[in-house]
């Protein structure tokens, strides 16, 4: 199997979509002209022409709420929102619209559409910094998607634009050039459904995105402590599926949950509270949660680095969590 | 009782006195069976409005209620103005455009008493009550929320090459806010085949026109896009109707989105909880005596002898039991099972 | 001590503000000539002039960036949002920017704003009937406040108006009718600090808003049942006070979390994760969870009734924690 | 080194020749003085544009950085149009109005670099940088997100009934964003003092005008508001500070908002990371070499003889031993401490 980058995944994905079906089309800001702002997009606008792939103002309700209403008349809408931070502005169109429209009409209304967004920082600041998946994990009628490898990028985007419900799909601007094998071709993969990354039988570590392939680092580290964690990768954020973790932190009996999100109403907590629900009489310690410092993010590295979540923050988490 | 007809056929026929007699009495006839129809549209949804009004107190409808009484000429019209293929999307006061655009009454009460026979299967309610089969996409309860989606769709009719046109229907209230600027903008960029039909009924809930809207003239808010602005009497269905043709012939023929304004007032409270404070009974008053618009159009049709007071008595009576036959149905109706809960949330469960 | 309701102690709040800090102004929607949507703004506008109490354009984010702006300047505003789902359109300028401010030019801004809505529901339909607390717990930099009690509402009102941070104030629709003991004139409470509103020895309800008004009557039921349950009102979602839920369940040993949003992503999952962590060796069985039913609310009374927490939820909750 | 000077007396002294020759040289300096002002600042914003885009390239700077080389005549005529009270909004392209507005380049540099010294104390970065004390509240990185802030800054002025202009500083494609509109409705309406003023360089990133706008004469955008609109050459330091300076008047008179459009072009990318596939390197090299605001501006004053080549010289110098100090007061201004982390949340801890 081909080893290629997760950029370069998502961009099979949706150029094999095209491919496919000409009612996919591209829109956002700057996706053509400029070749997309993280370059997935690069190339798509001399291939595939204006029509397709569409350069739009900047107007996120506008790009969303447009996609929305082609989504409705039977159009495949992949909308590109650059950055998580500005899918703010789109918030309205995304929840009072997107994810009501099918059950609010009764059903005869469908939004077969795919926002991608990206999550992310790198002294960026305040405004442009932030983690927003436990909001959208919040939203019945979403389906929401935070892919932390290649083949994931590529498999859980083809099944999120040939599926029929509103998806948001959430990528992590430092993954962008991480490698792994992906299947060519028709490589679809269910947008539901927790894996577990590494096995191992003395903590569990519950992610998804970028800390996930964090978490594998990690326990590659712990490995040569001999702490063996387990790895589980949520990939997708609504509809939650709890099983593999709370059956891994039955074996292992301890846990760290770990996302780069402030810490307090983030995704960190509502898969904790899930563990200690479900696997109440396993745990032997409180679960860890280690996540981003509750401060809007300072653009100063020194600063920065201080907030985000690192591997030794982790280690930090699993050896308390472990009493060590 | 047909829908809009098309065209007289209008050939002139051989050349005898005859058949120019002939061709009149049948244009007489088109002419009346026309109007009739506008007249009966705006008569059901009056009567349908004066029903939901009397369950609404009655307890059978909960939440908001915004009635359009008043303003039934600019909603038959503006079905009127274009072609069953046609596209609409509306705003929260949308019982009147749904049956305009041919929804049963029925269906319509049903939804407003949450019950399973009700347009969106009672789970819509008043403010988002839709008839897709009839391109009639729903009534929308956000704000301006709306606006965006039906660009949208006349961005997919104008990506599939679709010989068809959207109508997006708002309030002047609504054109204050960002998703207004943002879809305008783009409609006109893509000159997209939509018309954004303002309601211009005076005020925004409780708030006037000076005080919300820098520009009072709204359709002038296109010149910000470079796209035609135009207003009328949207009290008179047929220039409601002629308005809405003009700007929709332009968007058919790929002349791009218009918008227009039409002049109304709506008779009641913005919804049922409305103390109206807000203004003077004697404006309400003034309106619904001299600018009624039913009874604008009866006394235009009666002095032009296209149709007699008859005409409309024997309307009128089928109306009245069309409104008997839909509040039957609606009672009828059996709510919706707790079992369906969650039926609807996605289309593909496992994908 | 006077009893009046929430409604009026709000109007108070403002009222006494407005009379005492020329600084402080009402923006909103419908708050002036039609006496506001909820009616707690009738009569202020005769009573303080358009100048002060002003009917804005159907402008979210207008209504609330000009609001930051007038408090970056000096002002005071208190910014109305008809209800809680409109917001929803305005959180570019909430999150983005009032919470923004003061971090992110090193302290040298100020937003001295307050932003009132509301949640609740009543046949509203799906775009409506909204809760949205935890999206705003989640972000530092705002305080996120959600009085039950009409003394609450006008305490933390006139607090959050005299404090320099931006303030979100969600009252509850459902509310605005109940009535309390309130004390006249300058009752001015912190904007942080949980409290027991009920003392029992079985079980913790923890809530907040118009959730601990249930709690309070589902406790005065349980206590028929022999059944002493203690209730704890969160009275701010942010900052959070966990101490008194946290204290009271290593007494009763059971915890029953309540609250009216969705469960996944809700501010139940929060509550209930910090409960576990520092009261791990002191619960007696896992914590339950009562939120709305993850759909979005259906118009219809017999689905909505379904999708709402009422007592019996709660109660069946609580028997279930107690094993009974 | 004054900042703009306040208009020259203008009394005709006695009546002597003598007196008339003194007043034309005493003119001659201030007319000297003021030029060679809005020279330096030009130059000083083009030096220490061309120090960051070296710091960045060194790593000293991380993060987005967007150069406003090319089109320093539009700040520096913003800050020569109104007065030092008046307040300024800005975009993320922020760097050359704080400069205008007076802020010390060390501590520009500083925030750039991270650091404590900064005028944000290192914790807003290139983005986001403010110097209140100045009223210049900062750049703002979400597109349009800055719009309704500057226009509640307009409003709490004419609340407190002060005497100053706000100014709105924006790229031509923010112009197609919600929360632009619904400030320039509030504006107008309200009658507020606040100047939008829109940098039209012809892209919004890598999207061309013509692609992201329904009306590529951006301030005629301004009708949709009833608002008067105006649009100059930006490059031209002279005319924008005139153009700004009739806006300004008219607001501070309470004549409202105004919406100018300043034609300009930035020589560099769109930041740092920004390949310029969308347009041609000759389209740059054009604007380059034909519209340089500070060559347009040194070619202007030569011919006049308003000052020499021997002046700027002068200013030169002094420019580059401003930035030589800059880059060392950044250099040694430390990071911040890792316990002020969570310092500046709130403002009331307990409250
Ligand atoms: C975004 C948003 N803000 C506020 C409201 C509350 N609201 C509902 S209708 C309305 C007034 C709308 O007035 P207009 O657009 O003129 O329509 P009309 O009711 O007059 O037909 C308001 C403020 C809402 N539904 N959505
Ligand atoms: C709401 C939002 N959407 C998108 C972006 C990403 N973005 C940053 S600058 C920019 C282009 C802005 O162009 P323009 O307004 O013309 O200003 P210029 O950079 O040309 O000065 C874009 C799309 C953003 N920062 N905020
Ligand atoms: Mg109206
Ligand atoms: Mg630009």
């Amino acid at each position: 199997m081909p080893e290629i980058t997760y950029r370069e995944a998502l961009a099979q994905a949706l150029r094999e979509e095209m491919h496919r079906d000409e009612k996919v089309y591209l829109i956002g800001e700057d996706i053509g002209a400029y070749g997309g702002s993280y370059a997935v997009t690069k190339g798509f606008l001399s291939e595939f022409g204006a029509q397709r792939v569409i350069d739009a103002p900047i107007a996120e309700m506008g790009i969303v709420g447009t996609a929305i209403g082609a989504a409705m008349d039977g159009l495949r809408p992949v909308a590109e929102l650059m950055t998580i931070n500005f899918a703010v502005l789109a918030l309205d169109q995304i929840v009072n619209h997107a994810a009501k429209l099918h059950y609010m009409f009764g059903g005869e209304i469908t939004v077969p559409m795919v926002v991608r967004t990206v999550s992310g920082w790198g002294q960026l600041g305040a405004t442009h910094s932030q983690s927003f998946e436990s909001w959208f994990a919040h939203i019945p009628g979403l389906k929401v998607v935070t892919p932390a490898t290649p083949s994931d990028a590529k498999g859980m985007l083809k099944s999120a634009i040939r599926g029929s419900d509103p998806v948001i799909f959430i990528e992590h601007s430092l993954l962008y050039g991480i490698k792994g094998e992906v299947p060519e071709g028709d490589h679809l993969l269910p947008l539901v459904g927790a894996q577990v990354l590494r096995e191992g039988r003395d903590v569990t570590l519950v992610s998804y995105s970028r800390m996930a392939i964090l978490a594998l680092r990690v326990a590659a580290k712990l490995a040569q402590q001999g702490i063996e964690a387990e790895v589980v990768d949520m990939r997708a954020l609504r509809p939650l599926d709890m099983q593999p973790a709370i059956e891994s932190v039955m074996k292992t009996n301890h846990a760290v949950v770990l996302s780069e999100d402030w810490r307090t109403g983030g995704m960190g907590g509502e898969l904790a509270a899930q563990i200690y629900e479900h696997a109440f009489d396993y745990l032997d310690a409180p679960i860890g949660r280690v996540a981003a410092e509750e401060v809007p993010m300072p653009y100063s590295k020194v600063l920065e680095q201080l907030v985000v979540p690192d591997e030794n923050k982790i280690i930090k988490a699993v050896h308390e969590v472990l009493g060590r | 009782m047909t829908t809009e007809m098309t065209k007289p056929t209008g050939e002139a026929g051989t050349n005898g006195k005859a058949a120019a007699e002939d061709l009149a009495a049948r244009q007489h006839d088109l002419d009346k069976e026309r109007h009739l129809e506008y007249y009966r549209q705006m008569m059901l949804i009056r009567r349908l409005e004066e029903k939901t009004a009397e369950s609404y107190t009655q307890g059978k409808i909960g939440g908001f209620l915004h009635l359009y009484i008043g303003e039934e000429a600019v909603a038959v019209g503006v079905v009127a103005g274009t072609e069953p293929q046609d596209h609409l999307v509306t705003h929260y006061r949308d019982h009147g455009y749904a049956i305009a655009k041919g929804s049963e009454p029925g269906p319509v009460l049903a939804e407003l008493y949450g019950k399973s026979g009700g347009v969106s299967k009672g789970r819509g309610g008043s403010m988002h009550l839709a008839d897709v089969k009839r391109h009639f996409w729903g009534g929308y309860a956000i704000v301006g929320g709306h606006i965006p989606l039906a660009t949208g769709i006349a961005h997919s009719i104008k990506y599939q090459k679709k010989n068809e046109v959207v109508v997006c229907v708002m309030g002047d209230g609504s054109t204050n806010i960002g998703m207004f600027h943002e879809s305008l903008n783009i409609a006109a960029l893509w000159k997209l085949p939509i018309i954004y039909l303002v309601e211009n009924n005076l005020f925004g809930m409780g708030t006037a026109l000076s005080t919300h809207s820098s520009l009072t003239e709204i359709h002038q808010k296109a010149r910000g896009y470079g796209m035609p602005g135009d207003k009328f009497d949207g009290m008179d269905i047929l220039t409601v109707r002629d308005h809405v043709k003009t700007a929709a012939e332009r968007a058919r023929s790929g002349g791009g989105p218009s918008l227009l304004e039409a002049m109304t007032y709506r008779f009641r409270g913005h919804s049922m909880a409305d103390p109206q404070l807000y203004r003077e009974k004697t404006e309400i008053e003034e309106w619904r005596t001299k600018r009624d618009p039913i009874l604008l159009l009866t006394s235009k049709m009666y002095a032009q002898g296209i149709f007699s007071e008859e005409d409309t008595k024997q309307v009128d009576e089928q109306v009245d039991a069309q409104i008997i036959a839909a509040s039957k149905f609606a009672e009828e109706s059996p709510f919706p099972k707790p079992e369906e809960l969650y039926d609807n949330i996605y289309v593909n469960e496992n994908y």
